[in-house]
């Protein structure tokens, strides 16, 4: 019996490391929890560090991988270069690729074999902008940190709320590695609007940002507070504390999701991770496994690209993060986008789901044809 | 009185540094074949002259000419391809080259090749011949292929005035060029210096006056920034002023 | 002085060594390749960090120039290598012998901090350039047309690694060359005392911006490499990181010898390789090792270690 | 007799492996002085710097005040009181004349006002950093930046280089006072063995790092035969 | 218009004192003894988790964390300096870089071992969090502290090293180490001090800057560059310097951001090359 080898490619050392190392930990849940063993072959994972946005690294590994190892199915991918450099080798090689986390628009396009488990910021944020507008907000400042996430954000919100009716004020980018917000915290004070919209890389920036805000006295109800989930990972609202009350963002995962299949699902991974709760490459991991071994099941171990992909496409299973589907056409994902707002439950400050839109597509990929 | 072939003017020459007037109204007039010697109290400013006449100071005030030539403003390296080269108090070497790899590299500037990054260094074979000319000149033929780092002192400071010679000055300035030099070798060194082709002008900075009075035709002398007198050695010796400040009552 | 620039039989041994992994590792040409496009670039920074005791902390500036111009051409539809390789080399030349007008205003670490920050500017700027260079995500779209028209890049590697050394190769003579000449010996002469120029006649300056230039050209054909071989090109390229890996590598291998710049580039990759693939999450706890160990017995680097004892054997 | 201030026993020296200096024997009473000559590169600068410990000591021992010092650490030698002051000079460029005079003084006679009185040229340019003096004029502050620790004994190496023949005679005045009313004992390596002999009590010619001859300076000073064999010179000429 | 100067003004010069505190001790170790310590950064993030580890575990308060941060990398750099560090005070520079950045690479791996990749988190009193208003203009607390403590840290160590015997000592160990010790100086103690203090100086900067950067094993890595920018454009061997380049840089930087935001991320590279182009020996610098 052959063993079915899975190459994944994240950059587990560098300023990334977090993310690679939560997107692993959920990749090794779902194992320990299914078996390591699918349709009669054992699986058998060859990590590979890339040390940090290093696209030519990333297919440098990823043909290594297909020449010497002879993996059968690419995986992982936490950063959008990376994946547009190794999607040439999935193609030359004919071998499924599963984008984990990369979270632009394109990734899929770049590839007929590429699967994405993870999300759009695009599918996030124009569902966001249209529901912001819906609640009675009709001016609204963006500030995005200036890189190629932060720009997708801001489109595609700013696309989502003008569409709807709604009036963007102001748009400012900040530096991504930026370890001090107060100027343009400043100008969105000046600016004096009814909504401000952020987005910043995960990490220490959310609290720092969130923080600022409060100095100013740019905090909800005087002004709604709206960005994507990161915003609100748990260590930035512990670190924020009180003043995080209020937020509202727009996510995939919600740790709190009140769910009996979340709810295992956060259990298994706490206790696999010393206390450490799982977050949105923790779960992109995890679906990314399932497909995965669904695929495997489907073809009856052919693990050929073509049939893997071909499984794979309309694929649709219950998530702990909700319900979700991939897409036949775009082989991207289809879930549901909750809308959370931080509240005290128990106590404890939590993101609370106000509102959920189910089957949401990426907006982007009709537009680029 | 008929004016000599003067290769090297300085007029008005003035520097300060801060409060401190270094060079004050200096003017001094070289002839061709000149051996003349410069000399001062510690602190006069005669190291802060050679400076400014070699460029490596900006004078506050006052005009430098080279063979009739303005040179005041012009940056060191065009000074000495003009003819006006010097050597230091302080050995100023490459201490990783070796003596021939230095002196080709002064030849190789002066012939403007030193650029050709195309060519083998040793199809440049002119120039090694010459500066090998001028290290046997010097006795430093021997050690022509020894790191310069582990030359004794005296060698080194032979190979500053190689290096100078090897950019063909008309004009050679040398501060202390014996410093550290023990007696009787200096004496050797002064004898090459005298020896130099009769073309080249040469001032020399020294503070030991056996040396000075056998070697120099003529002396300047500087204090406080100022020339206080310029004359031959006999004059020079036996002036009040120079005693009083500078040559103290062991020369007599 | 004839003496540098003979070929020592270590030398053909090494470059015919060069050719081992086609016959007995083709399935680490990929890392080969990789190998020696960051050789030449360490090469380029031994030219001035070296030769002419420029440090930089910003090289990969040059790097990424090379990078982006090879691959903007190839995305807007000039997907010829060769052709392409010697306009990004060009290209990045150009830019080196303009900044080099600044470089050689300053020294110290005045100077390898104007290096970074024009290092970090052009990185800045490259990232507020989306339209032209794909900005985090990289660009995309590079189409490497076969090189001759023949020898298209295949997944073994075999074509990218063979291109990779030819021009390795063919800059290595070059550098080989440069070195071994008056200019380099004006270079030496630079590095060991810089105040001692001007006072043979010498322009310094003149020199430090043409070696700057070439330095900087050769850098953009690794970069140029890089894109044409991988067909990506993203902001890393210009990274801070990857101006101090190069240097980091050269130090490692021994500066100031062309040989030292390939050599540690070799044991920093691999090394880097081999422990990534035993733990991909704690390998640089090896290469900390690795480097301090070199540096408290190894104080000319590898191959300055090397030379040594090759030469108490004689 | 009382203890000597400084002796050597039997010394063998030098660097790496390379002996520069072997059966070096000498001791120098509380306010004596000894003048060491010999040609270029003897190893006199070497003595001196075996003597504050900068190279160690291979055979034979040396004592201060009886105490072997051998293998005490130098600055804890320049604190028992050997005051040394360097061929190279070696001023700290980065700190202001005034400063390298107090960075490392300790208490005694020597104190500014003193130094600036033996030096005025030092005064003047007490706010300049130290490589922004004349070559001179750093000799002089190495001088006295030795003075500042007020050492009880005084190693000179080549004090006089570079410096203007009247600086050179009020210097050697001064250091003949120190001896005098002071008690400095003083060891002076010197290429002009005339001033040398006559600022000191006792000489000793080196030769290829042995001691070639002993006598007492005035009796040196007259024996030009001596002096032309080990130095080549010739006094008076 | 002239509240919004005035608390960009403040913001500004609150950014450029963390500057400062990250990158004092460097400007100590880097600046005085010429002793290029790239695994500065990596201090500082010990020193940071030093203070995260006892308020968590112990529940100390932050204001005895900090100088247990100080005494602590204080402590671990005589160590290091001991064992590893003196060995490269002759071995040139390059060597220096080399070395300190493999401690930054096997710093950045115990750190991940021991603490994990995570973000860490410091929970400040209440008294520090929040802003007070004054004037109608209303100011961060925390960035106020940041302040006083960057002013009695600076003038500390100006009166402690520029005014003083120890400064003079310092620099006159790295002029010359023989001469100094032929002097009567004990070197290696003065410069075991010097490394202490620089490294202390790094955790304390760590432990809080932790509130504002956050911290995780790449904190090494991501502070060097602000660090040495500050120390240059102040001018190696000055307190002072450090202190007037870091305030220039984050007003200018917190200035320019507020005015022309477009050219944010340009902002403090723009400022680093034009100053040194200017003054290539920084602010305040001597050598
Ligand atoms: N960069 C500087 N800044 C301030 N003062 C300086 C500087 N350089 C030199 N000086 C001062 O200028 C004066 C003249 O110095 P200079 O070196 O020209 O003297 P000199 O005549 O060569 O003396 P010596 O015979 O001792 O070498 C000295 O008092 C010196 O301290
Ligand atoms: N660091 C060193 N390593 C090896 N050999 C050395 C070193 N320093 C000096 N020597 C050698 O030791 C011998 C004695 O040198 P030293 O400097 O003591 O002579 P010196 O009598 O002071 O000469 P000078 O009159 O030139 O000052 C010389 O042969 C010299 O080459
Ligand atoms: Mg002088
Ligand atoms: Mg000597």
């Amino acid at each position: 019996q052959e063993t079915l080898k899975i190459g994944v490619i994240l950059p587990y050392s560098g300023p990334f490391a977090d993310a690679a190392n939560q997107l692993q930990a959920g990749i090794d849940l779902y194992i320990a929890e299914h078996g390591d063993e699918v349709a009669g072959r054992k699986i058998e994972l060859i990590k590979r560090d890339t040390g940090g946005p290093a696209p030519d690294v990333a297919r440098r590994l990823a043909q290594e991988l297909v020449v010497r190892d002879n993996v059968d199915i690419l995986a992982g991918f936490a950063l959008t270069p990376e994946a547009l450099g190794a999607a040439e080798i999935a193609t030359e090689a004919q071998k499924l690729m599963v984008v984990m986390n990369a979270a632009t628009s394109v990734v899929t396009e770049q590839s007929p074999y590429i699967v994405r488990t993870s999300v759009t910021i695009p599918q996030l944020n124009y569902a966001f902008g249209t529901w912001a507008y819906e609640q009675g907000i009709r001016e609204a400042y963006t500030l995005v940190a200036d890189y190629g996430p932060g720009i997708d954000a801001e489109t595609s919100f700013a696309k989502g709320f003008t569409e709807a009716g709604g009036t963007i004020v102001g748009a400012d980018r900040t530096p991504v590695a930026n370890p001090d917000f107060s100027a343009y915290v400043q100008r969105v004070a000046d600016a004096d609007p009814e909504a401000v919209y952020i987005f910043v890389p995960g990490g220490a920036q959310p609290a720092a940002i969130g923080k600022a805000l409060v100095d100013r006295g740019l905090a909800p109800p005087d002004i709604k507070v709206l960005g994507q989930g990161e915003l609100t990972h748990p260590e930035a609202l512990e670190s924020m504390g009180e003043t995080a009350r209020g937020i509202i963002t727009t996510f995939h995962y919600t740790l709190e999701r009140d769910d009996p299949l979340n709810k295992a699902y956060v259990d298994g991974y706490t206790a696999a991770n010393n206390g450490r709760e799982p977050d949105l490459f923790s779960i992109g991991g995890y679906d990314g496994m399932h497909l995965i071994y669904e695929a495997v099941k489907a073809t009856n171990g052919d693990t050929s690209g073509d049939a893997l992909v071909e499984a794979a496409k309309g694929m649709a299973w219950d998530s702990p993060r909700g319900p979700m589907s991939i897409d036949p056409e775009t082989r991207d994902v289809i879930q549901t986008v909750y809308i959370r707002e931080i509240q005290e439950v128990d106590g404890e400050l939590q993101n609370v789901i106000v509102h959920e839109i189910p089957n949401v597509k990426d907006p982007l990929h009709g537009a680029a044809q | 009185m008929a004016e000599p072939d003067i290769v090297l003017r300085a007029e008005a020459l003035r520097k300060n540094f801060g409060k401190l007037e270094v060079t004050r109204d200096v003017a001094l007039a070289l002839p061709r074949g000149a051996r003349h010697a410069l000399i001062g109290p510690n602190g006069a400013g005669k190291t802060t002259l050679i400076n400014l006449l070699t460029g490596q100071l900006k004078p506050d005030a006052g005009r430098i000419e080279l063979e009739g030539g303005d040179i005041t403003s012009l940056a060191p390296a065009h000074r000495v391809r003009r003819g006006l080269s010097r050597t230091f108090q302080i050995n100023t070497l490459f201490p990783d080259l070796t003596p021939i790899e230095a002196v080709t590299l002064a030849v190789m500037e002066r012939e403007r090749t030193a650029g050709q990054f195309w060519k083998r260094l040793a199809a440049h074979g002119d120039a090694i011949e010459e500066s090998f000319t001028i290290l046997s000149q010097l006795g430093l033929a021997d050690v022509a292929t020894r790191t310069t780092r582990t030359l004794p002192y005296g060698q080194q400071r032979l190979l500053e005035i190689a290096l100078a010679l090897a950019t063909r000055p008309r004009v050679l300035l040398l501060d202390e060029p014996a410093a550290g030099v023990p007696k009787d070798e200096s004496a050797a060194l002064f004898s090459v210096i005298s020896a130099l082709p009769s073309d080249i002008s040469v001032l020399f900075i020294e503070h030991d006056m056996d040396i000075v009075f056998k070697f120099a035709t003529r002396i300047i002398v500087l204090v406080g920034g100022g020339v206080l007198l310029e004359a031959d050695p006999e004059t020079v010796r036996s002036d009040p002023r120079v005693r009083e400040v500078y040559l103290g009552h062991g020369h007599g | 002085m004839r003496r540098r620039s003979r070929w020592s039989p270590f030398e053909i041994l090494f470059w015919l060594a060069a050719l081992l992994p086609f016959i007995l590792f083709p399935t680490y040409l990929p890392l080969a390749s990789q190998i020696a496009i960051a050789a030449l670039f360490a090469i380029s920074v031994d030219l001035i960090l070296g030769y002419a005791g420029i440090v930089t902390l910003g090289h990969a500036m040059f790097f990424g120039l090379g990078a982006y111009f090879a691959g903007v051409i190839s995305v807007r539809g000039w997907g010829e290598p060769i052709s392409g390789l010697l306009m990004a080399g060009l290209f990045a030349g150009v830019i080196g012998y303009i900044v080099s007008f600044l470089i050689t205003r300053v020294q110290h670490l005045a100077l390898i901090m104007v290096t970074l920050g024009l290092g970090f500017l052009t990185y800045e700027l490259a990232n507020a350039l989306p339209w032209l260079t794909g900005g985090t995500d990289g660009l995309r779209g590079i189409r490497t047309w076969p090189i001759f028209g023949q020898f298209k890049f295949d997944l073994w590697g075999y074509t990218g690694y063979a291109y990779a050394l030819a021009v390795l190769f063919l800059c290595f003579l070059l550098s080989r060359r440069l070195v071994n000449s008056s200019f380099g010996l004006a270079l030496r002469g630079i590095r060991e005392n810089v105040k001692r120029m001007p006072a043979i006649g010498a322009d310094h300056k003149g020199h430090l911006r043409l070696i700057y230039a070439i330095s900087a050209s050769i850098a953009g054909l690794a970069g140029a490499l890089m894109a044409q071989t991988t067909n990506t090109v993203a902001l890393d390229s210009l990274s801070f990181e990857r101006s101090a890996d190069v240097v980091v590598m050269l130090i490692l291998g021994g500066t100031g010898r062309l040989y030292g710049a390939i050599l540690g580039t070799i044991i920093f990759l691999v090394a880097r390789d081999q422990l990534a693939g035993i733990n991909p999450q704690y390998w640089y706890f090896g290469i900390g090792i690795l480097l301090m160990v070199v540096v408290l017995f190894m104080p000319k680097g590898i191959l300055g270690f090397l030379a040594r004892i090759v030469e108490r054997r004689k | 007799m009382a203890e000597p201030l400084l002796e050597f026993r039997d010394v063998r020296s030098g660097y790496g492996e390379a002996v520069v200096l072997d059966g070096i024997s000498f001791a120098l009473p509380a306010n004596g002085s000894l003048a060491l000559l010999g040609r270029n590169g003897v190893g006199k600068t070497t003595l001196l710097l075996t003597a504050m410990g900068f190279v160690s000591v291979a055979r034979g021992s040396i004592h201060w005040r009886g105490q072997d010092i051998s293998r005490l650490a130098p600055h804890k030698r320049a604190r028992l009181g050997l005051g040394w002051v360097a061929q190279e000079r070696d001023i700290f460029p980065s700190l202001s004349v005034e400063e390298n005079l107090t960075v490392i003084a300790r208490p005694g006679r020597w104190n500014l006002t003193a130094i600036y009185a033996l030096f005025p040229r030092l005064a003047d340019r007490r706010a300049n950093m130290g490589n922004q003096l004349s070559g001179g004029e750093q000799q002089m502050l190495a001088i006295a930046r030795t003075l500042m620790t007020n050492p009880s004994v005084l190693l000179l190496d080549e004090p006089f280089e570079g410096l203007a023949p009247i600086i050179v005679e009020e210097l050697t005045g001064a250091v003949r006072q120190m001896a005098a009313d002071e008690g400095i004992a003083l060891v002076l390596v010197e290429q002009h063995a005339e001033v040398a002999l006559r600022l000191t009590q006792d000489a000793i010619i080196l030769e290829r790092g042995m001691i070639a001859h002993r006598a007492k300076s005035a009796d040196l000073l007259r024996d030009n035969a001596t002096l032309e064999r080990y130095l080549g010179l010739k006094l008076g000429a | 218009m002239i509240s919004q100067i005035v608390i960009v003004l403040f913001d500004g010069f609150a950014f450029g004192m963390l500057l400062f505190l990250l990158s004092v001790g460097l400007s100590v170790t880097l600046g005085m003894m010429n002793f290029i310590n790239l695994a500065h950064g990596a201090f500082g993030m010990f020193g940071g988790y030093v203070a995260v580890t006892v308020m968590r575990q112990l529940g100390l308060p932050f204001l005895a964390a900090l100088p247990l941060a100080f005494i602590a990398m204080a402590l671990l750099s005589i160590l290091i300096e001991r064992t590893l560090f003196r060995r490269l005070y002759k071995a040139g520079e390059l060597n220096q870089v080399l070395f300190t950045i493999g401690v930054v690479f096997v710093a950045a791996a115990a750190a991940t071992f021991t603490f994990g990749t995570v973000q860490q988190v410091i929970i400040l009193p209440d008294w520090l969090r929040g802003s007070a208003e004054i004037g109608g203009v209303r100011f961060g607390i925390y960035r106020a502290f940041i302040i006083l403590v960057a002013l009695i840290i600076t003038a500390l160590l100006v009166f402690g090293l520029e005014r003083t015997r120890l400064g003079a000592q310092i620099r006159a160990a790295v002029d010359n180490q023989r001469m100094a010790q032929g002097l009567g100086l004990d070197v290696e103690r003065v410069f075991a001090i010097t490394f202490a203090l620089g490294c202390g100086l790094a955790g304390l900067g760590g432990a809080l800057a932790v509130e504002i950067v956050g911290l995780s094993p790449s904190f090494g890595f991501q502070m060097l560059v602000y660090v040495l920018i500050v120390v240059s454009v102040g001018g190696l061997g000055s307190i002072s310097g450090s202190f007037a380049g870091a305030a220039l840089l984050g007003i200018g930087d917190v200035a320019g951001k507020y005015f022309w935001p477009e050219i944010g991320s340009f902002l403090i590279y723009l400022l680093l090359v034009a100053i040194l182009l200017v003054r290539p020996l920084g602010l305040f610098g001597k050598r």
